[in-house]
């Protein structure tokens, strides 16, 4: 009894570590550009307050919005938090992981990308539509080959589980895999542009022709602003920390190991993040946005590496096991 | 049996002569409907008589279902004419003297029909079908225009050139008899030569039967010998029509098919499977490809004849236990079919004045009856269900793929080809805005009815006593 | 008996060679009298026959030959063509030469055919047959070969004589046939009249090709 | 046994009764199809009749008696087979749940508006040739009742006569059908074999050759295929869909399409004998490509109700993909993937019939709300039908496969079978099934995009014409149809291991295997393939994180929030344009796609027309989209056929002599023939 009760303190200590975290990893990314850029930039925790402005101030609602407009925020981060509460972060094995797997995850982040897609087009705005069409655009290429990497995970440990594909990837002797190696860069390119990053999006643009996630969340405003926000820096944590804990998966605590153990992954975990953004800054200091019509391409590669890489785990597993 | 097969034979020929006398159309009318009515009666009595053959005259379970079919179909035939022709003299198509002849010469048709059907001696077997055919040159003729002319002659000629060549045929099965039985009368008798068939002389037979397929292949309209048949049917008077396609056709392959169990008995003979395989195909699809091209709905369907014809031919030479029941079936079922599309579109065209598709458009709205009437005609000949052709076409079509699998793709084919035209003619009778005139239909629907309501049964029911003469005449056909 | 068959042989031959006349004659009336003369020769042959075979009644079917096709029919054809003013010359399709040398096609093959009929078989069934068959197949020829109506009609007929002379020809073949033919040429005659007539009415000559700008299924 | 107790067998007594109901209906609608109070009883009829069939359905799926009995009618001396067994009953029930919707969406049609005359006495006639399609036992009961489906769905779809397009459809409807009828009668004939065992108990006894087989297997392919919809058969699928009437169009896409996948399930699993690994690759190519092919030209597509067939088709080309997984599995020995492929198609085939219902229920309630049913004429309708609109967009998530709704099930199962794919014995296979995972997820996000444009153009942003800007919220029967499918999809969602449970004897019967007990995960609703340590999905407890997370953020932005909201007009970067007709229309919003899916499939180009200054005529952007499949497989044939008749057409002008010709060639033909050989 005592137990579930540890497990279900675990899980709960993860769902609101990932949600408090967020915003200072989207702090640390942007302090990490603006450094770069000779800039002074802002202190890692102006997400916060602008978070906690947003909440405050009102939300100014156009006429014709319906209440898919005003729900949609809501529903958005809840949809986003529930994948990134079920990702592995500081343990594996938590209790309520078992609820879905890689699939589902991927399938959970889908629905929060249609509702985010269709309130952009409530409103019946030229800005709205195109940054929805563009996005589903992107969509259409990034969920395949974010499918094709999970699945290529879940195809070399025999499961579709994300803890245990974690516990494998942790168990397993370390060996160089041609396939994970392609999966890591497709997933890396899948997350730049899940997350609305340069090369793929500017998130800190104001020249809307180039928007696409920026145009959808164009008419919000206020409360359901903040709750955007929210969500996408969880989204961004979601994706450092699946890429962390499936390619440099140390200090994370296993199944059995008490809560002690949890103190050190946590820890761990929090290094991991922080290197993860540091890195995302670098990148996106290094490279200049594309075109949103060779976004095809680019995203294209990822959908390509993704498949070589399930291929080959297909073609080799019988080697593996 | 021989009662009942004179009174068959009898009534018609001499109702026949008097109604010649009769003054008065509807008197004529009249007494071709009583003395049809009293031939299906006859007919039907066969049913008790036990079958038997003497040396003129044969009733077997070959011909005891196309005798009935042939009175049912001819009864049907004179109440629709009665009420047809009457609206014809109406518009003044046709006189009253006409008419008498007519309704006469109905009767004499339907009684040389008879008498080819019963007929055991070969001779007299294409004396009935010589008759029926001169009769119905006179009658698709009967309106004088001068397509009626055309068409009149051009079935005349290759008609009369098609009873040389079967009586040639005729001649030498008698010379292949003549050995084996002696000459005489009993050289000519089929059933004797049916018994005696392996001892006939089988080169004899080969040109034989290469004589009475071309000269009643022409009867039965396969092509390339069908010229004469899309003319007629289009040119006569309807009722005609569908005695064309619904019964003549029919009689002319019966006497085929009597040859061929002859030919198909002798072990050297040529085999006349695969002959009548290819006509029948080569009939089958270019009358489907032909659909597409009609702008006369009763040469549209004078053609879709064809097509089945080829049909029959095609399973007839198959053989089988199953083909051959197929394609007996399919006989029945497309003379039942094809009269009562003909019955149809005869009330198509008196309420709207035309033959031509083009004039006739909207029938769902204008007059949803007889559009419903005709879809079902229509669909029932495409070999939809629930009608009875989808029976028969289903097990030709199993049956041939069973056993040859890429042979049963020609067949499939040509019926596609054949339903997409007409599925493309019907709708545009039926659907669409719909076109003046639209008078009242006057004719008798009766025929229709009965006639698709027998279709319809046999396509979910068959009567034991049926199949058990199927069975049988596609045991004797092999 | 034996010079019996050699008559029978000699005038089937002669009807052979008035057939290969018929098809090489190219003046509408000079067809009608070899008609008439092959008319004549079948009415002889069945004749012969009916004597050497016994069987009277073959002398009717040689009566009806004889005054019917020999006599009647050739005369009420002229007075035809010249009432209703049919031009003279026949216009062939295909020339004579090309013909005549169809007309030797087809002869060889009926002859080909008998010849494989089993020589068991009487020595009339065979000679006799290819003879027979021969005529038929040029009557037909000459229907094709010809645009004349008129002369379609002669090519038929001279088809029934060879169809009268193989059905003589055969031993012992019931009065039913000979009565059934006179019948149908009969019942034919009758009608062809029927019908020239109306062509009278409607067309101004018995020319089939005026017949056919009368189509089946115009657009 | 002609015979039958039916005592011992309520089921199939009650299938049998409501079949009857369904006919007593169309008759009576055909016979007083002038009187509109006898035509208002129908549907009330249909509902009964279909409410009773879906129990005995039901009734038969959970107990798993496989009844039936013969009649003295049909085919002669073989006789007429009626069966249920657990197979017909789950695909009856789809059927009659189908039907069920569809009669209560037309209890509330317009009867001054739509024509109802013509469509009243087929629509039972319909539901009964589907009922006889799945109770059929034998091949000519089977094939009757499959030409009398397509018949009545035939004239359903012309029932708009007076428009070209719908007899155009209708034409190609039916022929096709027909084809496909040839192919499956040629199937039956090479199962029957020569001596003709017409009965499905006679050819399980004896099943047929490899060759033969491999013949029978591609009839069935071909005919029931095209049926179904499956590329390049599809074509005739999003011309007659729409042209029905909306509700029948729910049926004839949702429903009648598994009636086809009946077929093929009965065929190739039960009669055909064991089977070879080689008869997946077609089921796994085709339903590949279907299924991406059918979503690119959804997303390209301009009309509401044809987006939905190709949607149809794309769903079908998934189900293809399970067959194929499932009969590889089988063939390789692997009863346990099999169990989980099978149990993906199944439940996909109940999942589609549901939500594509709903979603041609809900373009129905538009299109008669407005009249248009051109992306071109909609928008803002959530505005003015908002009960529709909430309705759709569950209809919508579920099509995409979105948690918690019934689409995603399925497709999670088919992932969890597509990942067993290194098991196989051939190379060929394991090759594929990544391949064939790829496509699968590709279709999946395309889906997304479809539906998200679909719901977008039509029920978001400004309306676009004045009809939709007056339309009306539709009538409450039809509410209520819908409703009952959105929770259909819903509990399916949220459930799917309870229905897994419910279909695990079918399972046992077509795989080989079952699934595992839905009490061996951690909740017993829990979703398992395989088992529990492999791979788990539990809608409930996510629907249930999705609840909490949800209302607490609610509850926390609430408390700390100034509760202010201020109604302006829309910002748009400072520029909001008065016309609606600035909005982004559905041709633009699938530009990005058409770049780049479009280019090489359809020959996609855009031609842009630009005045020149000073010019007041307005700039048009005309797309031009290409259907090879149509030009080539369709168009070409049908040009063939018209061009070799107008050929042979010839020979009906020729003169007698030349008739003559013919005749005589063809006795010398004959007569050279007998001189040669014999």
């Amino acid at each position: 009894m005592g137990e579930t009760l540890t497990l279900l303190f675990g899980q709960t200590i993860q769902m609101f570590l990932v949600l408090l975290v967020a915003p200072a990893i989207t702090g640390i990314t942007r302090r990490t550009r603006a450094r770069f850029m000779r800039r002074q930039g802002a202190p890692v925790i102006q997400p916060y307050r602008d978070l906690s402005k947003l909440v405050r101030k009102e939300s100014v609602v156009a006429e014709n919005a319906s209440w898919l407009f005003r729900s949609a925020p809501y529903a958005i981060l809840a949809f986003t938090w529930v994948a990134a509460a079920l990702v592995p972060t500081f343990a594996s094995g938590l209790m309520f992981n078992w609820a879905a797997d890689a699939v589902a995850l991927v399938a959970l982040l889908g629905a929060a990308r249609a509702l985010l897609a269709l309130a952009g087009m409530d409103v019946g705005t030229s800005f709205g539509g195109i940054g929805s069409s563009r996005e589903m655009m992107i969509a259409t290429l990034a969920e395949p080959a974010m499918l094709l990497v999970v699945l290529t995970m879940a195809l070399s440990a025999g499961t579709t589980r994300l803890p245990e594909v974690a516990e494998f990837l942790i168990s397993a002797p370390v060996t160089v895999r041609v396939s994970l190696g392609l999966a890591l860069v497709a997933l890396v390119i899948v997350a730049l542009a899940e997350n609305a990053r340069i090369p793929v999006d500017n998130p800190a643009t104001h020249l809307e022709l180039t928007m696409v996630h920026e145009a959808m969340v164009l008419e919000y405003s206020g409360r359901h602003l903040a709750m955007i926000e929210a969500a996408a820096q969880l989204k961004l944590v979601l994706y450092i920390s699946l890429i962390v804990c499936l390619f440099l998966p140390f200090g994370m605590a296993p199944a059995d190991a008490g809560s002690g153990a949890w103190l050190t992954g946590i820890a761990a975990y929090l290094v991991k993040l922080a290197f993860g953004a540091v890195l995302l800054g670098v990148w996106e200091v290094s490279i200049a946005k594309m075109r949103v019509f060779r976004v095809g391409e680019f995203l294209g590669g990822a959908f390509v590496f993704a498949f070589l890489a399930i291929l080959l785990a297909f073609l080799t597993r019988e080697v593996l096991k | 049996m021989m009662t009942s097969v004179a009174l068959v034979i009898g009534i018609p020929f001499v109702s026949a002569t008097a109604l010649v006398l009769v003054p008065g159309y509807r008197a004529s009318a009249a007494g071709n409907v009583l003395a049809m009515f009293a031939t299906f009666i006859s007919g039907v009595s066969l049913l008790f008589v036990d079958a038997g053959a003497s040396s003129y005259f044969i009733v077997d379970d070959m011909n005891i279902l196309f005798i009935i079919l042939n009175t049912l179909v001819g009864f049907t035939a004179s109440v629709f004419s009665a009420s047809y022709i009457g609206h014809e003299i109406e518009t003044g198509k046709l006189t009253p003297l006409f008419v008498r002849f007519y309704h006469a010469m109905f009767l004499g048709m339907m009684g040389s029909m008879n008498l080819a059907l019963t007929a055991n001696n070969i001779g007299l077997l294409w004396v009935g079908l010589e008759i029926a055919t001169l009769i119905t040159v006179v009658m698709v003729g009967i309106y004088r225009t001068p397509s009626a002319i055309e068409a009149a002659w051009k079935y005349f000629i290759l008609g009369s050139v098609g009873i040389s060549l079967a009586f040639f045929g005729t001649i030498l099965i008698y010379l292949a008899g003549q050995k084996a039985l002696g000459e005489g009368a009993s050289a000519m008798t089929w059933s004797l030569l049916q018994a005696a068939a392996p001892q006939l002389d089988a080169s004899l037979l080969n040109l034989a039967f290469i004589f009475l397929l071309i000269g009643y292949g022409t009867k039965v309209g396969l092509a390339p010998l069908h010229a004469w048949l899309p003319d007629a049917h289009a040119e006569g008077p309807t009722p005609i029509s569908a005695v064309l396609s619904g019964l003549l056709l029919n009689v002319a392959l019966y006497a085929l098919l009597r040859f061929k169990m002859i030919v198909s008995a002798h072990p050297e003979a040529i085999d006349p499977g695969p002959v009548m395989i290819v006509m029948g195909l080569i009939s089958l699809i270019f009358a489907a490809f032909m659909l597409y091209q009609r702008r006369d709905i009763k040469r549209l369907f004078a053609y879709s004849s064809i097509e089945h014809m080829g049909l029959i031919t095609f399973a007839f030479g198959m053989g089988g236990p199953l083909a051959n029941f197929a394609g007996l079936l399919h006989m029945a079922m497309h003379s039942l079919t094809k009269s009562a599309i003909f019955f149809a579109v005869g009330h198509v065209a008196q309420a709207k004045d035309t033959q031509r598709i083009a004039g006739i458009r909207g029938l769902s709205v204008t007059h949803p009856g007889l559009a419903i009437g005709l879809a079902a005609g229509v669909f029932a000949i495409s070999g939809l269900p629930p009608f009875g052709v989808f029976m028969s076409e289903f097990l030709i079509l199993t049956t041939t793929f069973a056993r040859a699998p890429w042979l049963a793709v020609l067949p499939a084919f040509g019926l596609l080809v054949a339903f997409g035209a007409l599925l493309w003619r019907l709708q545009d009778l039926l659907f669409g805005e719909p076109t003046e005139p639209a008078h009242k239909v006057r004719a008798s629907s009766v025929p229709l009815m009965i006639h698709l309501g027998l279709v319809l049964i046999a396509g979910i029911y068959l009567p034991p006593i049926l199949v058990g003469w199927f069975e049988r005449a596609a045991e004797m056909l092999k | 008996m034996n010079h019996a068959y050699d008559v029978s042989h000699l005038l089937a031959g002669l009807m052979l060679v008035a057939s290969f006349a018929l098809l090489y004659q190219d003046r509408i009336f000079a067809v009608l009298n070899i008609f008439a003369a092959q008319a004549i020769l079948l009415a002889m042959a069945v004749g012969w026959e009916a004597w050497t075979q016994q069987r009277p009644h073959l002398f009717i079917t040689a009566a009806l030959a004889l005054c019917l096709k020999g006599i009647v029919i050739p005369v009420a054809l002229h007075k035809m063509i010249v009432r209703l003013g049919v031009h003279r010359d026949v216009e062939q399709v295909v020339g004579v030469g090309k013909t005549l040398l169809l007309g030797l096609a087809l002869t060889s093959l009926s002859l080909m055919l008998v010849l494989k009929i089993t020589a068991a078989a009487e020595s009339f069934t065979r000679e006799g047959l290819a003879l027979a068959l021969a005529i038929i197949l040029l009557g037909m020829l000459m229907m094709i070969t010809r645009r004349n109506a008129v002369t379609q009609i002669v090519g038929f007929m001279s088809l029934e004589n060879g169809l009268i002379l193989a059905a003589t020809g055969a031993r012992g073949m019931p009065l039913v046939v000979e009565v059934s033919v006179a019948f149908s040429v009969l019942i034919a005659l009758f009608v062809f009249a029927v019908f020239v007539f109306r062509i009278r009415e409607r067309f101004d000559s018995v020319d089939v090709e005026a017949l056919e700008n009368v189509r089946g299924d115009t657009k | 046994m002609t015979g039958v107790d039916f005592s011992a067998a309520p089921q199939l007594a009650g299938l049998l009764a409501a079949i009857l109901l369904y006919g007593v209906a169309a008759g009576f609608a055909a016979i007083f199809h002038r009187r509109r109070g006898a035509l208002a009883t129908v549907y009330p009829v249909c509902i009964a009749a279909a409410a009773m069939a879906a129990v005995a359905d039901l009734a038969e799926l959970i107990a798993d008696t496989s009844t039936g009995f013969r009649l003295p009618l049909g085919l002669p001396i073989i006789g007429l087979y009626v069966r249920l067994d657990a197979l017909s009953a789950f695909f009856g029930l789809i059927v009659n749940v189908g039907v069920l919707t569809a009669a209560i969406y037309g209890v509330g049609l317009d009867r001054n508006r739509d024509l109802t005359a013509r469509v009243e006495p087929f629509f039972p006639a319909f539901a009964v040739a589907m009922n006889l399609v799945l109770l059929a036992g034998d091949a000519f009961g089977f094939l009757f009742s499959w030409e009398l489906m397509s018949l009545t769905s035939w004239v359903l779809v012309v029932s708009r006569h007076k428009d070209a397009d719908s007899r155009h459809a209708g034409h190609v409807y039916l022929v096709m059908a027909a084809i496909g009828t040839a192919s499956l009668l040629f199937a039956f004939g090479g199962l029957a074999g020569a001596a003709g065992n017409y009965a499905f108990d006679a050819i399980r006894a004896a099943p047929p050759g490899p060759i033969v087989s491999g013949l029978v297997l591609a009839g069935t392919i071909f005919g029931a295929g095209s049926k179904a919809g499956i590329a390049p058969l599809h074509a005739w699928l999003p011309l007659a869909h729409p042209a029905a009437p909306s509700h029948v169009s729910a049926l004839m896409s949702g429903v009648m399409t598994k009636v086809a996948i009946y077929g093929l399930i009965r065929i190739v699993f039960d009669l055909l004998g064991t089977p070879v690994w080689w008869w997946a690759l077609p089921f796994l190519l085709l339903g590949a490509v279907t299924a991406v092919l059918g979503l690119l030209y959804a997303v390209l597509d301009g009309d509401l109700k044809r987006v939905l067939a190709y949607s149809t088709v794309e769903n079908i080309g998934i189900i293809f993909v399970g067959l194929g997984l499932a009969l590889a599995f089988k063939a390789s020995g692997l009863a346990a993937a099999a169990a989980v492929a099978m149990a993906a198609t199944l439940l996909h085939c109940l999942n589609h019939s549901w939500f594509k219902s709903l979603l041609f229920l809900g373009a129905g309630a538009v299109l008669h709300a407005t009249g248009r049913r051109d992306f071109g004429g909609l928008g803002g309708l959530i505005h003015r039908m908002p009960v529709t609109a909430a309705l759709w967009l569950v209809g919508a998530m579920s099509i995409s496969a979105l948690p918690p709704f019934n689409g995603f099930v399925s497709e999670w199962l088919l992932f969890q079978a597509v990942l067993a794919g290194p098991a196989f014995p051939e190379p060929v296979l394991r090759f594929m099934s990544p391949a064939v995972g790829a496509m699968l997820a590709l279709a999946a996000a395309l889906a997304a995009a479809c539906f998200v444009r679909a719901f977008g153009i039509v029920y978001l942003g400004r309306p676009r014409s004045s009809a939709a800007a007056e339309a009306h919220e539709t009538a409450r029967p039809q509410q209520v149809a819908m409703a009952l499918l959105a929770g259909l999809c819903l509990l399916g969602g949220l459930f799917g291991g309870v229905t897994v449970s419910a279909i695990q004897p079918l399972l046992q019967m077509l795989a080989g295997a079952p699934l595992p007990a839905a009490g061996t995960g951690p909740t017993p609703f829990s979703l398992i393939a395989f088992d529990a340590a492999r791979s788990i999905y539990d809608a409930p407890t996510i629907a249930l994180f999705l609840l909490i997370s949800g209302t607490l953020t609610a509850l926390l932005v609430h408390r700390i929030s100034s509760r202010r909201t201020r109604l302006g007009p829309a910002w748009d970067c400072g520029f909001p344009e008065p016309s609606p007709l600035t909005q982004y229309s559905a041709s633009s919003f699938s530009q990005p796609l058409r770049r780049v899916y479009g280019t090489t499939l359809f020959g996609a180009s855009e031609i842009i027309d630009m005045p020149q200054p000073g010019d007041s005529r307005p700039a048009r952007l005309t797309v031009r989209l290409q259907d090879y499949l149509w030009e080539l497989l369709y168009a070409a044939p049908a040009a063939a056929v018209i061009g070799l008749s107008e050929r042979l057409n010839t020979l009906q002008f020729l003169t007698i002599r030349r008739y003559l010709m013919l005749v005589f060639s063809a006795l010398i033909v004959l007569l050279l023939i007998a001189a040669v050989w014999f």
